[in-house]
């Protein structure tokens, strides 16, 4: 530890209506650390990426990224200050190429010209297995194939801070585990990750730190392998039976 | 008394709006169809009902016995055999389609009947009035039509958002496919909604045609007020549609009573700046 | 009450095949897994048996006859159910209104909204929000109950514990067990191999749009099922 | 043998304004078999003649493009244009510019003139112009009105467009100079669907005469309105409302005695100088013909032919210039009138007869509505057939 | 991991052949004045302009995805300011054309701002009752209100003194404005420009998650359009000689026309307003004499092609025969071939888990 804070949420406040998703959140993650965030289907898990990306705007509270308050952001600037995210429900370009998809993030993410950006996507391709669809229109893909693209274009705006959702679903053993060497990889890089899944062995296999968000609270906050052993965790999240 | 007569001018006046943008609030809102040939429909079932009258010596509200079930059997091959192929993700293709058939309709009609105006009548109702106090007179027929654009809207409101039918009808514009997954014959409900919308269609166009006179080209004209009043209401909200048309009935009253010369565009100031205010209209119903 | 199978069945997208002759028994009463890696073709052979996309009639037999190539629309009244892949839930409905449309031809039998609400928590509260203001785990739940409504003969799952927490889906496969025992026969495509196996009668594998492997579940090693999963 | 003569002719045959030109085919098949000939030009050699028609679609930038397509594409040596300015603006500039001589009729003539920027020391020097223009068509109203004792309190409906404006501007002070209150409540919009405030403003201005400049659908609107609000006039005089006969049909007991302005009819005592024609052969021949009632434009649009054929007799069949040189020379008894060139207001303009009419439903004649002469201040040559009747 | 290199492409030898052609067009209507054919010449500008409208439009809808059913707005707009300079500013139509065009881009830029807080069937009825707005509001000014105006022949003869002399100035003109905006659009499709409209036209959220500032974008191609078509109007309205509001705004003429023009060629492609305007053309030529039919013609092949071939003429074309003129795409391309991996023979689970199977 030690690391100064990269992003730090304080008493985040969300509603939807009388849905209450955050209540008086407070969060700090330190540079190059990897959170996993867990909980119930509904916690507000996708909704806490939304408001640190800009795609919502909270209720009440600060987002402070570098110590600075981002709150009066829009999406593009917090993107070109280096905060990185991946969608739940996949939004790809579907007329673009897939290799256009990640072209353009990377271009416009990290602010390169286009010839510098081309072999640094080839090469993220690569790593993300999409190389066999690269001149395929984006709309063409299926749903796993959206989901690498996700992370693909996510990794070429070259992010300080990458937001993670629920990337690993739907893998085979193996491919799952070629995802935590991956992720393994990037973290060795210095990027600060925060990961949602519901995967939680992936999980545990690459972040340092898992909270778990339930009725618009953080229940739960340590080392991934304490923070499931714990009853509440276990009776909410994860049912009786042990990963 | 001047305003208030004034303001009632402009409630009636937006009835008329009203009744001639439900059919169009129907497509529009429902099935994401931007019927550029509304107007143009519009005038067909004006012709449509004055044919009738001519080779039957009936009046024109007799003609909708024959003109209504035409215009539901032509709506519903129309979306069979036409836009259905078009309708999906693109509000483009169906766009262009009513467009072409704007252009169509129009023509033909010119090639059949002329550019002579015609008119439907009805005799001394069209004129009678009553009073309500010393300045204010209220004409029978706008009232008439008035209430009839309130009649549809229940009518309309109470079938698509409280019945099967219209459940069927939003789930399958929403994604036909997955409502074929549910069972649904997609192509059928659309087909019944445009029939719907156009029988509302034939409805309006008897009633302008007994209003004043038409030709083969007097469809496009009033067809921006129809999407006016739609949008004003909100995508999807038929209440909302009448509500619509009375905002653009009494804006125009109030503008053409400072100035006739701004009567016309004030009606399209006041929609612009409803949507500077509210970008979806008073009540949406369809999320975008 | 039925028993679907297909043929040599072939299936493109344009001018893409994806599928090359697929023969597959769904029993009557029966589970059976399909398992393949991405992009061998699992959605594609569900579709094609909703007739979502086209094929020709002997390709697809419901109880022995044809029914390759007929309207979408009409594999729900012969009691097949589909949870697509990706939810689709309508987004000018409310969540009640999507269950609803579940039941739009729905014959008799256990499943109401009573039942639905009572199976997924949540859902009862956000009865009235448009389906798609939900977090993507009751989207998913949404989704099984919809399909669910029309009290299927057969339900043909496409990948529906993607994106649901564990408890939720051991839930999921609970219900799924129950279902089964109330004589459904369904089918089951997922990734996570060891569960589809572990609840399934009869396993299909498949690969690049062929079958690679099939068998009954408890006769199959997990090792000759990873071999033909990966064509290695 | 030199090549054919060509008449350049633009007509709206299609489009809102196709009503009026619905006469053209008869009006150019009637002339073509009296051409099939040829005509002797001066110097005594016979040439054919073309008449080369364009469509403009009722629609301004197709006039002006059908106009150029004419002069460039056909080389045609001289132009006729008429029906409304939407017709006559955009061909007219363009022969301007391009040095084609122009005849043209029906609208205005104010609209051609001043409308187009023309000043006295700078005329339009290609566009002959034959119509009537606002004195005529003031006196004349003034003249129908004069014999139902009204309190001379006139509401104005002019819109807002070429034609409108020009009333606007050309009619206040003839209406002043004969003691008459004008009502104008400002140029509305064509098309507007509801004149109620307007409505509210004559009946407190007490006016018992309407006048206007107004599009049929937009007449029926706002005399039904004004029936519906208590308001009756004693005397509706429009241009261009109800101006056929079919119009009138439609609108049935509302049309009675409405009165408008007629510029060509049966009785009027002319004969065409090509086919010899009267004008009640003329008009039999129409419809006998089309099986359709006659009506005022098949007249003037004739008109507007023989002039530019007798031009191209009295060049020598020379080039535009020469057109342009003899146009400017014309002295032609039409069936629409004797037209003389340099005998109107402006240099480019002739004035032709008008009169006043209204509309009467016959009782089992031949058509259900005639227009009856009721006034003849502005054609003292065409015989008025009754005195003037208030509208009910 | 992998010794493979690859090269990013983008022009393909069919490309390179029909730039060639493209470039030898342009030569031979260089070469148009010297046959002194008026006719011709005009019929030329008159492509030039639709070609040019066309295009900006294309640029807007099919890249931008900024369904517009106002542009006429803007072609009005530039029409009327061509006027205005010419008539009360006394300054030569040529001057005016690019002054005319700047005006429009500087009143576009209020219209923009209101109508980017709409979207889809929003945005196009909207920016359609805003050239409504400003064709009444044209009728009010003194711009000859409802009447409209002519312009002086004396300004056209200024020139140039002869007449020939003022058709080769708007005929060369006219075709630096169509070659103009056809390399405008391509040269900012190629750009990185291009990236991002496209990004932003098939999800705006995704393309503000990867840094583009979508509004600013979609602001600046708004403005362009504008412009550009206002400069087009003013050329337009310089050939009709006179503007009225309901020939400048005329929404059948100078949008749903356009319209057609791209939508039958190929939305989407550069390519489609070359093949939109030939068609179109084509069929204005042949059916000049039997009144509207070339519109009720192009309205029914409009609505054919939407039913059976929703890319356009060109579209069609160019997937089947895998043509572009203009390429705009990058598309990947290995250029040396690597020894296959060789085959493993045995199986086993742990052999599996090692195995280097494409990364996730
Ligand atoms: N636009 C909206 N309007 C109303 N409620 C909303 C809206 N968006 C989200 N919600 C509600 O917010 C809650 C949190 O949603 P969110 O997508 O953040 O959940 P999540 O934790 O990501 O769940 P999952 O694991 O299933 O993806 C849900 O209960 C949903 O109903
Ligand atoms: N709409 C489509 N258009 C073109 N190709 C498609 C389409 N849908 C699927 N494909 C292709 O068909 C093949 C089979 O797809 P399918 O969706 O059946 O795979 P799957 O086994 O369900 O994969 P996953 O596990 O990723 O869902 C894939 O290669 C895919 O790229
Ligand atoms: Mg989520
Ligand atoms: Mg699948």
């Amino acid at each position: 530890m030690g690391a100064p804070p990269i992003l730090e949420l304080c008493q985040l406040d969300k509603a939807f209506g009388k849905i209450v998703i955050a209540e008086g959140i407070d969060l700090s993650v330190s540079q190059g650390e990897g959170l996993g965030i867990i909980g119930p289907n509904g916690a507000g898990k996708s909704t806490l990426f939304n408001l640190i990306a800009g795609d919502d705007r909270p209720n009440s509270g600060d987002i402070l990224f570098d110590g600075r308050s981002i709150n009066d952001m829009k999406p593009y600037q917090r993107s070109r200050l280096g905060i990185g995210r991946s969608y739940q429900i996949p939004q790809p370009f579907g007329k673009m190429t897939v290799f256009e998809n990640v072209l353009t993030a990377a271009v416009f993410g990290s602010g390169t010209t286009v010839a510098e950006a081309e072999d640094r996507c080839i090469e993220i391709l690569h790593r993300t297995g999409l190389m066999g669809e690269v001149n395929k229109p984006a709309g063409r893909l299926t749903l796993l194939q959206r989901k690498r693209l996700e992370l693909a274009r996510s990794l070429a705006t070259r992010p300080r801070l990458l937001l993670l959702d629920e990337i690993a679903g739907g893998l085979t053993e193996v491919e799952t585990q070629a995802l935590i060497n991956t992720i393994r990889d990037l973290r060795e890089t210095g990027v600060t990750l925060i990961w949602i899944e519901h995967i939680v062995h992936a999980l545990i296999a690459t972040v340092d730190r898992l909270i778990v968000l339930n009725g618009g609270r953080i229940i739960c906050d340590g080392k991934p392998r304490e923070v499931i052993q714990s009853p509440e965790v276990r009776r909410i999240y994860l049912g009786v039976e042990p990963e | 008394m001047e305003w208030i007569s004034t303001l009632l001018q402009g409630l009636l006046l937006g009835g008329v709006y009203s009744l001639f943008a439900i059919g169009l609030s129907l497509v529009f809102g429902v099935m994401r169809l931007v019927n550029i040939a509304h107007g143009d429909l519009i005038v067909l079932a004006s012709f449509t009902s004055y044919v009738v009258v001519q080779a039957l010596g009936v009046g024109p509200l007799m003609s909708l016995v024959i003109v209504l079930p035409t215009f539901f059997l032509f709506g519903y091959l129309v979306q069979l055999l036409v836009l259905n192929r078009t309708l999906g993700d693109d509000m483009l293709p169906p766009m262009i389609v009513t467009f072409g058939l704007s252009i169509v309709i129009q023509n033909a009609l010119f090639d059949v009947f002329t550019a002579d105006n015609r008119k439907l009548n009805l005799g001394p109702i069209e004129t009678a009035s009553f009073r309500l106090g010393n300045d204010i007179a209220i004409g029978i027929y706008p009232l008439a039509v008035f209430a009839i654009a309130i009649a549809t809207i229940v009518a309309l409101q109470a079938l698509f958002y409280n019945t099967k039918l219209g459940r069927e009808f939003r789930a399958t514009s929403d994604d036909a496919e997955a409502a074929r997954m549910m069972g649904i014959n997609t192509k059928r409900v659309f087909a019944v909604a445009t029939g719907i919308g156009m029988v509302v269609i034939a409805i309006a166009g008897v009633l302008m045609g007994v209003r004043t006179t038409f030709d083969p080209f007097s469809g496009p004209v009033r067809l921006l007020f129809a999407f006016e009043a739609v949008i004003i209401g909100g995508l999807g909200s038929i209440w909302g549609t009448l509500f619509g048309g009375i905002v653009l009935g009494l804006a125009q009253a109030i503008g053409g009573q400072i100035d006739p010369q701004f009567q016309i565009m004030t009606g399209h100031i006041v929609f612009l700046v409803v949507l500077l205010l509210r970008p979806t209209g008073f009540f949406p119903k369809v999320q975008h | 009450m039925s028993t679907i199978e297909t043929k040599g069945l072939t299936a493109y997208y344009g001018d893409f095949q994806a599928l090359f002759g697929v023969d597959i028994i769904l029993r009557d009463g029966e589970t059976t897994a399909i398992i393949g890696a991405n992009g061998a073709g699992k959605s594609t052979v569900m579709k094609a048996i909703t007739g979502l996309i086209k094929t020709s009639p002997e390709m697809v037999f419901i109880d022995g006859a044809p029914c390759g190539g007929r309207e979408a629309h009409t594999a729900i009244a012969s009691g097949i159910a589909m949870v697509p892949e990706g939810r689709r839930l309508f987004p000018s409905l409310t969540v009640e209104e999507n269950l609803l449309l579940g039941a739009h031809c729905a014959r008799k039998g256990p499943w109401t909204l009573e039942r639905v609400y009572e199976v997924f928590p949540g859902l009862k509260e956000r009865r009235r929000l448009s389906g798609t203001a939900l977090s993507g785990g009751q989207q998913q739940m949404v989704a099984i109950g919809r399909a669910l409504m029309s009290n299927p003969t057969s339900l043909l799952c496409d990948e529906i514990s993607l994106g649901l927490a564990p408890v939720i889906i051991e839930d999921l496969y609970r219900n799924i067990a129950k279902l089964k025992e109330e004589g459904l026969s369904i089918v089951i495509v997922e990734q996570d191999l060891v569960r589809a196996v572990s609840v399934a009668d009869r396993v299909y594998c498949l690969m690049e749009g062929r079958v690679s492997l099939e068998g009954r579940a408890d006769e199959m090693s997990l090792a000759a099922i990873r071999n033909a999963y990966f064509g290695v | 043998q030199s090549r054919p003569l060509r008449i350049g002719f633009v007509s709206p045959s299609t489009g809102p304004l196709a009503g009026a030109a619905a006469g053209d085919p008869f009006v150019l098949e009637n002339l073509r078999s009296a051409l099939a000939g040829g005509i002797t030009v001066d110097g005594g050699s016979k040439r054919a003649v073309e008449i080369v028609v364009r469509d403009c679609q009722s629609n301004a930038n197709r006039s002006s493009e059908v106009a150029a397509d004419l002069i460039l594409r056909e080389g045609v040596d001289i132009m006729c244009a008429s029906i409304h300015s939407l017709t006559v603006t955009p061909v007219a500039d363009q022969c301007e510019l391009n040095g084609v001589p122009l005849v043209s009729s029906i609208t205005p003539w104010e609209t051609q003139v001043s409308g187009r920027g023309a000043t006295p020391d700078k005329p339009f020097r290609y566009q002959l112009h034959m119509f009537w223009g606002f004195s005529e068509v003031s006196a004349t109203y003034m003249d129908i009105w004069r014999q139902l004792k009204t309190n001379k309190v006139v509401g104005a409906l002019w819109p807002n467009n070429t034609d409108g404006q020009g009333f606007a501007k050309g009619f206040p002070p003839l209406l002043q100079e004969q003691a008459y209150t004008l009502v104008d409540p400002g140029r509305y919009q064509d098309l507007t669907d509801d004149y109620s405030s307007i409505i509210q403003l004559f009946k407190k201005s007490g006016v018992e005469i309407i006048s206007g400049n107004v599009l049929a659908p937009d007449w029926t609107t706002f005399w039904t309105q004004a029936a519906q609000q208590g308001f009756k006039a004693k005397a509706a005089t429009t241009a261009a409302a109800l101006a056929f006969a079919s119009t009138a049909e439609q609108l049935g007991p509302l049309a009675q005695n409405h009165s408008f302005d007629l510029f060509w009819h049966p009785t009027f005592p002319y004969k065409s100088s090509i086919t010899g024609q009267t004008a009640a052969d003329y008009a039999a021949a129409f419809e006998s013909s089309t099986g359709r009632q006659w009506n005022q434009i098949i007249g003037t649009v004739h008109a507007t032919l023989e002039t530019a054929i007798d031009t191209l007799k009295r060049s020598g069949g020379g080039d535009r210039e020469a057109n342009r040189e003899a146009l400017f020379k014309t002295n032609l008894p039409t069936i629409q009138g004797p037209i003389v060139a340099g005998s109107g207001p402006a240099p480019n303009v002739v004035i032709t007869p008008l009169t006043g009419a209204q509309w009467r439903m016959t009782k089992g004649g031949k058509h259900p509505f005639e227009p009856i002469i009721v006034s003849n201040v502005s054609a003292r040559d065409v015989p008025v057939a009754g005195p003037a009747e208030a509208t009910s | 991991m992998t010794n493979q290199t690859y090269i990013v492409a983008r022009a393909t030898t069919a490309s390179k052949a029909a730039l060639v052609i493209m470039v030898s067009c342009v030569v031979v209507l260089l070469l148009v004045p010297l046959t002194g054919d008026r006719g011709s010449m005009r019929l030329i500008v008159e492509i030039c302009y639709f070609l040019a409208l066309a295009q900006m439009w294309n640029l807007l809808a099919g890249y931008a995805g900024l369904l517009s059913v106002g542009q006429q707005a803007f072609s009005g707009f530039g029409g009327y300011m061509l006027f205005a300079f010419v008539v009360y500013g006394g300054l030569s139509p040529l001057i005016s054309l690019p002054l005319a065009g700047i005006l429009a881009g500087i009143v576009s830029l209020p219209v923009a701002i209101l109508m980017f807080r709409l979207s889809g069937p929003y945005f196009a009825i909207g920016t359609w009752v805003t050239a409504e707005v400003f064709k009444l509001v044209f009728f009010e000014i003194p711009l000859g209100g409802g009447s409209g105006m002519s312009l002086p022949i004396q300004a056209i003869r200024d020139i140039s003194p002869t007449t020939e002399g003022r058709e080769l100035i708007i005929y060369l003109t006219a075709l630096a404005i169509a070659v103009g905006s056809v390399a405008l659009v391509y040269s900012m499709l190629r750009s990185r420009f291009g990236l991002a409209l496209t990004a932003v036209r098939d999800n705006e959220r995704a393309s503000a998650s990867v840094g583009i500032d979508s509004f600013r974008l979609k602001l600046g191609v708004f403005v362009t359009v504008a412009a550009f078509t206002g400069m087009v109007g003013a050329l337009i309205f310089l050939q009709k000689l006179r503007i009225s509001p309901g020939s400048a705004f005329d929404v059948m003429e100078w949008s749903a026309g356009i319209i057609f023009i791209v939508v039958i060629g190929g939305i989407g492609r550069i390519e489609g307003p070359f093949v939109g305007v030939a068609v179109y053309f084509l069929l204005r030529e042949t059916t000049a004499n039997y009144g509207a039919w070339y519109m009720i013609l192009l309205g029914l092949l409009a609505i054919v092609i939407m039913l059976f071939a929703r890319q356009g003429l060109w579209g069609f074309l160019a997937e089947r025969y895998r043509l572009t003129v203009f390429p705009i795409e990058r598309r990947v391309r290995t250029v040396e071939p690597v020894e296959k991996a060789k085959p493993s023979n045995g199986i086993s689970d742990t052999a599996i888990s090692n195995l280097s199977l494409p990364p996730f």
